[in-house]
């Protein structure tokens, strides 16, 4: 199926629950539009996000990862994502040697107040990754083991 | 596991935008889901039985409810699952509402993101395991940061409960910004003869330990278990033997240095007490203005001194303090509007800010309650008052409405007009914000009765012509060009958060916003709470308000505290990072990363170091986990397989070809 | 079986390599070594890809049969009630397909066959996937000309010429190769496709392969090797000395053509999953973890004694051959510098003191791994 | 380079108040040399310095921990010695590091590329050259041609951290290539080609972890993530993406740490150029934090701090 123009792609987004789970949130709340590509999951907080994550959702199909956590500053625990920058800063540097786009991997802030900012981001970003289309599988989908296929036939197409 | 899976519809919330029985129809086809139904209303009284119900009647072992956020109705939903006998954390919940009903009308591509949603819920829960809660006791006292009225109203209210107080209180003298204001609005009673007895109370009131003049170090250890180490900066004076005599004031020849407390308008000795009502109303040397700490010389004060109080080799003395709660009350500052360099503050003389207006009017002010040209000492003819002077100001970086200012102007136009009664009194506005009881009235009193000119518009250069004061602004309503020749104009400046407030927030690890005031753990349901379990707010240290809001929050972070530590014991998240010590290789970066300082490095019995976990003192936050090579750490209910499985979960379906 | 007839391969033309490549291509998978840097693996043949028959194969030919992945079984579980509740599962053995040609072996990686056979299609245990993987290998081996320094195939009873495991044996001349169709398989391939050879072709490849057995230096007796190992079981000093630089990386097994260890995990995604068998390694210190913690070999000297053992003591016991072909993959891979053939030349038992103090050397040793 | 009788002297004199001395000895052929494990002075006679002696020794430190050793360092080895010591796997006290100037080792892997090695006959290293006999065949060869890239662009020649150094200190030899040159080349292919080109490096891994197990600074002993049910980061599948992920978790828990000794690499047995991936996270360290690791003892990792503002990070603006 890779190849083919879709109409949604695989976008993973890790929010940290304090500040950018609740900017996801007010955007609902305030019925802010967005593209429907994104699935997010809920992390206590961006100190929390392995770069492994991202690495694994990328190599595992994904065609791009967001990660998202408080302002610096605003950190619920004071200084998760003070490391989560310099974690993400590195990986999001090294994907280009790995042959991966690095615009398939953003990190940001968005506080909870933020739902017109969170609607920005996941517009801007779904957009950007539209652009590039599919990622690149590591393993054709034909290969792949039987119970990753598992499941494709879920939704018609 | 035996999963039973609840799609909410939220009325049409959910419903009209995702087709909730495919949803729950593709959940059946989930591993280890026995049971998957569709409710109208999961939240509500008959959807939690229709839960508990299915948990009994069908033996479920795990529950994922598809329905809003988490962060709404994560703990509704876990005492529900709890009191059919799951524990609370064989319980997960997607967030198909906020995340997806509402943020897209298109229905197909809804439903398919809220059945793998749901799907990575399961895959999630599958991998969770049930948390036990652990016990712990509390220190039955309370420590309030700061002496304004929200941190004396909250002492004396946790004082009043039954507990212990330590009240923190940077300034020689507890009474904060009200302690300054001549009169408070709307009823324009005096300010000090309101907070004066409150101040005296404190003093009195054997539950309270009163630290003036000093800061708080430092904060370690967690909710009902705080170390908190108290810096008394030096006073140079032994205030067990300061009577407050005032008799060192008097003989004191240092007079230079800048009245802080009458907000620089006048100058003051090195030795004093900065107001007559002060608490403690014990004297204080500003060692900066003393004439012996900076040039050896003199020492009058000790010799005229009654009691020998004086002692000028004193050193800054830490206080180790014990508490189970902490109420951070420190308030604001007042703008300093020599930034606005077009309103010429610092650099025109009868240009002054609201707060030194304030102690002019003060009968116990610097001019004895004169309203006068500072230029000059006379009497002004007319007074202009300018508004939102650091506030809703973008070029600023301060968008915000300080709120108090609009009324604290309407007071003053009207004390001009009680001082100087054939004064012309204009005032420059953008809008007039009165929500309060009693306070449209008022600001409509000071127009109408005292007959203060308001006029809409900003003021857009002030400037010196001979010895007038220049106010060149626009009135916006008659779409007029304004030039008032002013003797006297009074910028109402706003607030923001006090000196050394984000150093305080990290030494009590709560976050602040972009402003740096203190963050509450929901902006509506958790006014006064932070997210650090036992640390509250009050007082415009949270955002900036009037004396009431502030007294009622100080009021409402005491009532919080009273109700934390009532309990013997308390119970703690078990959300906390956890040690395999067969894995641990002892490097010790968990350690190093931790910003709790929750985690040690022990010996076992074979010699090697392990990391060990104080459960208590973890927050949950997980950069531990990620720090640990060998993952020998996890974060409990975010171990490295539930968010895996999630991952896995999302990635496995191959994309949606058009 | 074994007819012995020789045919002639050459290197170029309508006879030739290529041509014979893609005439087999047709039916089945042909794989052909190919240099990717400075090691030699088996790839599918692509006739622009340059062959590389200059030496052995980096790896070895065992993954063509005994593959490093192999899933065994797949399932699935279904919802048999309307809601939920009970469910069935679908089992679906997975097994090989299709025939594959391995061409340009080495003759000391296609005798390991024969010494993995013994392992895993023994009567009564054999092994379902290896036996297909088997038969529809056909292993066309490429004579040596000139050993390696670390080639040791004289010792453990092989030659630079050995046709076990082969079947075809291809001998190199000057303008191609001389094919020994060693068993009726490889005869089939060659009879109708390929030219007989010429008395002086096949004595040409004669020749060289005498010549290459000629170049090995002479191997020392390993009669007593079994026995000698067998008494130096206990004498920990040697095993943590012969084990002092290894790191207990897997490079010598995987790379070894007779080792047989596997794994076998089940990997599971929502209501499907899979059975797995993947190569195992004796030197990794899992291999022989208990699920109570204990672990039986707990250092590097106990899992090199194993390996040591295992090839040289314990499956000759079993059945009566070195479990080793000699072809010094371990030593040439080894990325610490080891090298086995010191150890079974110069193992010697030691006195019965030596041996209880190196008792208790294991128990404190045991501690630090 | 120093004096391998004096070598042999400190070594005898370190002995007796250390449990082991770690060290080199001849391996296979006359180019290949052996880790060495010294506990009596018989042993000692064995051990060899020569430009073969490329192993990082360090790499045997933290499973000794808790006995009195002794380690023989070359300048870029005691790097790798000083990050145990600061991240505390190896207790300083316990270590006494002989420490040796080094201008160079020679590459198994370039002199694979250049000559038969396989069928070595005999060997001799000069002062500038290697002249090499295989198969026959007599080649001489620059030394620089056979030096690993890592000495062609060494600045630290001699150990950084020692008790003892034999020899006299060299001065830092000129650099002859940069020490990012092959990253730089690899960097300006495509990205799609970098990716193809790490898909068919990766179906090539036989995961045998000897990467892994090189690795000074792989401490995690029996619990590495690549073979761990539970966390489950992958399975055993030799498929690219499972192979390919292990390299990244390597590479990820190295970010900081590695000092680029190159181990990985040279103990590929498929000669997968691994190392590519720790010289890039080595170049971001530098460009984001001014970082080297393995110069300080008492330095903290770039990745266990941070500062709340941070110099190098941009972060992503949304318009």
């Amino acid at each position: 199926m890779s190849g083919m123009a879709c109409s949604e792609l695989k976008i993973i987004g890790f929010l940290c629950n304090w500040c950018s789970y609740g900017g996801a949130d007010t955007a609902g709340v305030a019925r802010f539009r967005q593209p429907t590509d994104l699935r997010i999951i809920r992390l206590p907080c961006t100190g929390r996000m392995d770069p492994l994550f991202v690495l694994k959702a990328l190599l595992g199909g994904a065609d791009g990862v967001l990660v998202s956590g408080c302002h610096p500053f605003d950190c619920h625990y004071s200084s998760g994502n003070f490391m989560a920058r310099r974690r993400l800063e590195v990986l999001a540097r090294f994907l280009p040697v790995l042959g991966i786009d690095p615009r398939r991997f953003v990190y940001t802030w968005v506080s909870a107040a933020e739902g017109a900012k969170w609607q920005a981001v996941v517009t801007a970003f779904t957009e950007t990754i539209h652009e590039l289309g599919p990622a690149p599988r590591v393993l054709d989908p034909d290969d792949a083991p039987l119970r990753f296929k598992e499941g494709r036939e879920i939704w018609p197409t | 596991m035996k999963i039973g899976v609840f799609v909410c519809l939220c009325g049409s919330n959910i419903a009209a935008t995702v087709d909730v029985e495919t949803v729950a129809e593709s959940a059946r086809g989930l591993p280890d889901v026995a049971y998957a139904k569709a409710e109208m209303y999961a939240c509500s009284e008959p959807g939690q039985a229709a839960i508990r119900a299915a948990i009994e009647e069908r033996g479920l072992t795990g529950v994922v409810v598809a329905s809003c956020s988490p962060r709404m109705h994560e703990n509704t939903f876990r005492r529900a699952v709890e009191r059919a006998g799951l524990n609370p954390y064989l319980f997960e919940m997607a967030n198909i509402r906020e995340h997806v009903s509402w943020v897209s009308l298109d229905k197909a591509a809804n439903t398919r993101k809220a059945s793998e949603l749901v799907r990575a819920a399961v895959e999630k829960l599958r991998c969770n395991r049930g948390l036990q809660r652990s016990r712990f006791d509390v220190h039955k006292r309370a420590m309030v940061v700061g002496g304004g009225v929200a941190g004396i109203q909250a002492a004396l209210d946790l004082a009043e409960g039954g507990l212990t107080v330590a009240l923190v209180e940077r300034e020689s003298s507890i009474g904060g910004k009200m302690a300054k204001l001549d009169k408070t609005f709307p009823t324009v009673d005096c300010s000090t003869c309101i907070l004066g007895p409150k101040m005296v109370d404190v003093a009195q009131h054997p539950n309270i330990t009163l630290y003036a003049h000093s800061e708080v170090e430092s904060v370690s250890g967690y909710v009902g278990n705080f170390s908190v180490k108290v810096r008394r900066r030096a006073t140079f004076v032994d205030w067990t033997k300061c009577t407050g005599c005032g008799l060192c004031m008097e003989k004191c020849p240092s007079r230079k240095g800048p009245d802080r407390f009458n907000e620089r308008l006048a100058t003051t000795t090195a030795i004093g007490i900065p107001f007559p009502q002060a608490i403690p109303k014990k004297a204080t040397i500003d060692p900066d203005a003393c004439l012996r700490l900076t040039k050896g010389k003199c020492g009058v004060c000790a010799k005229v001194c009654p009691t020998g109080a004086i002692d000028f080799e004193m050193a800054d003395e830490m206080i180790e303090e014990e508490v189970g709660a902490i109420v951070a009350a420190t308030g604001y500052d007042v703008f300093d509007p020599a930034a606005c360099a077009e309103y010429g503050a610092g650099r025109h003389p009868d240009v002054i800010n609201s707060l030194q207006y304030e102690r002019m009017l003060s009968a116990s002010g610097p001019t004895r309650g004169h309203v006068v040209r500072p230029s000059d000492g006379r009497e002004p003819g007319t007074v202009v008052f300018v508004q939102c002077v650091g506030s809703r100001d973008l070029s600023l970086g301060r968008p915000y409405c300080s709120g108090f200012c609009c009324m604290a102007t309407a007071k003053q136009a009207v004390l001009t007009r009680d001082h100087v009664p054939d004064a012309e009194i204009i005032v420059f506005y953008i809008d007039i914000r009165a929500p309060q009881k009693g306070y449209e009235e008022f600001v409509n009193r000071a127009r109408e009765e005292y007959g203060v000119r308001y006029c809409r518009g900003r003021v857009s250069s002030i400037y010196r012509v001979g010895d007038k004061t220049v106010v060149r602004g626009a009135d916006t309503l008659l779409g007029a060009q304004m030039e008032v020749e002013a003797d006297l104009v009074v910028l109402a400046v706003g607030g923001q958060p006090s000196e050394g407030a984000r150093a305080l927030a990290e030494k009590l690890r709560i976050s602040s916003d972009q402003y740096g005031f203190f963050m509450e753990g929901h902006p509506k349901l958790r006014p006064v709470e932070t997210n650090t379990a036992g640390v509250f707010l009050a007082g415009a240290c949270q955002g900036l308000k009037d004396i009431p809001s502030s007294v009622a929050q100080g009021s409402a972070a005491a009532a919080k505290a009273l109700v934390l530590l009532s309990r013997d014991k308390l119970e703690s998240d078990p959300q906390v990072a956890r040690v395999n010590p067969k894995r641990c290789i002892g490097c010790g970066k968990c350690v190093s990363v931790c910003p709790f300082g929750a985690i040690r490095l022990v010996e076992t019995r074979f010699g090697t170091q392990v990391a060990e976990v104080v459960e208590a003192v973890c927050q949950g936050c997980g950069v531990c986990n990620v720090a640990c090579m060998d993952k020998a750490i996890q974060l409990d209910h975010f171990t490295d397989d539930q968010i895996l499985a999630e991952v896995n979960a999302l990635c496995r379906e191959w994309r949606v070809a058009n | 079986m074994a007819v012995t007839q020789r045919f002639f391969l050459a290197h170029e033309g309508p006879g030739g390599v290529a041509a014979w490549l893609s005439a087999m291509a047709e039916t089945m998978r042909v794989m052909t070594p190919v240099r990717e840097g400075i090691s030699v693996v088996f790839r599918d043949h692509s006739p622009e890809a340059p062959l590389d028959f200059g030496g052995l194969d980096t790896a070895g030919p065992k993954a063509a049969v005994f593959p490093q992945t192999e899933y065994l079984l797949r399932y699935r579980a279904e919802r048999t009630a309307p809601v939920g509740g009970h469910r069935g599962v679908k089992l679906e053995e997975v097994r090989p397909e299709g025939d594959v040609l391995l061409f340009g072996a080495s003759p000391c990686g296609a005798r390991g066959l024969t010494l993995m056979d013994q392992v895993l299609l023994r009567d009564g245990v054999e092994d379902p996937c290896y036996r297909i993987w088997r038969e529809h290998a056909l292993v066309a081996a490429i004579v040596c000309q000139a050993p390696y320094s670390s080639c040791f195939c004289n010792w453990v009873g092989g030659a630079p010429d050995d046709a076990r495991g082969s079947d075809l044996l291809l001998a190199e001349i000057e303008d191609g190769f001389v094919v020994e169709a060693v068993t009726d398989k490889g005869l089939a391939a060659v009879r109708e496709r390929l030219a007989v050879a010429t008395e002086e072709q096949a004595r040409a490849a004669a020749e060289r392969a005498e010549a290459a057995r000629a170049a090995l230096p002479a191997p020392p007796d390993l009669d007593d090797c079994p026995a000698r190992l067998n008494a130096a079981f206990d004498d920990m000093d040697f095993w943590n000395e012969a084990a002092a630089g290894c790191i207990h990386c897997g490079a010598c097994t995987y790379a070894c053509p007779t080792c047989t260890c596997f794994n076998i995990t089940d990997e599971a995604s929502g209501l499907a999953g899979e059975r797995i068998r993947t190569w195992d390694s004796c030197m990794f210190p899992n291999y022989t973890q208990e699920a109570g913690g204990h672990n039986p070999r707990p250092t590097r000297a106990h899992r090199l004694r194993n390996r040591v053992l295992h090839k040289f003591a314990f499956h000759p016991a079993r059945f009566g051959e070195f479990s080793c072909t000699g072809c010094g993959r371990c030593i040439r891979l080894c990325p610490m510098g080891l090298d086995i053939r010191t150890i079974i030349r110069t193992i010697e038992p030691r006195t019965a003191t030596q041996t209880t103090e190196s008792r208790t050397g294991r128990a404190k040793e045991a501690k630090h791994v | 380079m120093a004096d391998v009788a004096a070598l042999r002297r400190t070594v005898l004199e370190i002995l007796p108040r250390v449990d082991l001395v770690i060290g080199w000895q001849r391996g296979p052929d006359a180019l290949r040399a052996a880790p060495l494990l010294m506990r009596n002075a018989a042993d000692v006679d064995r051990l060899i310095w020569d430009r073969t002696c490329v192993h990082n020794l360090a790499t045997f430190l933290p499973r000794e921990k808790g006995k009195k050793v002794a380690i023989i360092v070359k300048g870029c080895d005691s790097r790798s010695v000083i990050q145990l010591v600061q991240e505390g796997l190896v207790d300083r006290e316990d270590l006494t590091v002989i420490g040796l100037p080094c201008d160079g080792v020679v590459s198994q892997a370039k002199l694979r590329r250049a000559a038969d090695m396989d069928r070595l006959e005999s060997a001799e290293i000069g002062a500038d050259h290697v002249e090499i006999t295989a198969a026959g065949k007599t080649l001489r060869m620059a030394l620089d041609a056979v030096m690993p890239d890592k000495c062609l662009s060494c600045a630290y020649p001699n150990a950084l951290l020692f008790d003892r150094f034999v020899g006299d200190p060299m001065e830092p030899p000129q650099q002859r290539q940069d020490p990012y040159a092959r990253l730089d080349a690899f960097e300006a292919l495509p990205l799609e080609e970098r990716f193809d080109f790490w898909k068919r490096e990766m179906s090539r891994c036989i995961r045998c972890y000897a990467c892994r197990n090189a690795c000074p600074l792989c401490v995690c002993r029996d619990y590495c993530l690549a073979e761990s049910r539970q966390p489950h980061y992958q399975s055993q599948e030799s498929d690219v993406r499972e192979k390919w992920f292990f390299q990244l978790i390597h590479a990820t828990h190295l970010a900081g740490r590695c000092t680029e000794c190159g181990e990985c690499e040279r103990a590929c047995p498929m000669g997968i150029p691994v190392l590519l991936f720790k010289k890039k996270l080595g170049r971001i360290m530098t460009e984001l934090f001014q970082y080297e690791a393995g110069l300080d003892v008492s330095a903290t990792a770039p990745l266990l701090t941070f500062q709340a503002e941070e110099e190098n990070i941009v972060e992503k603006q949304w318009l």
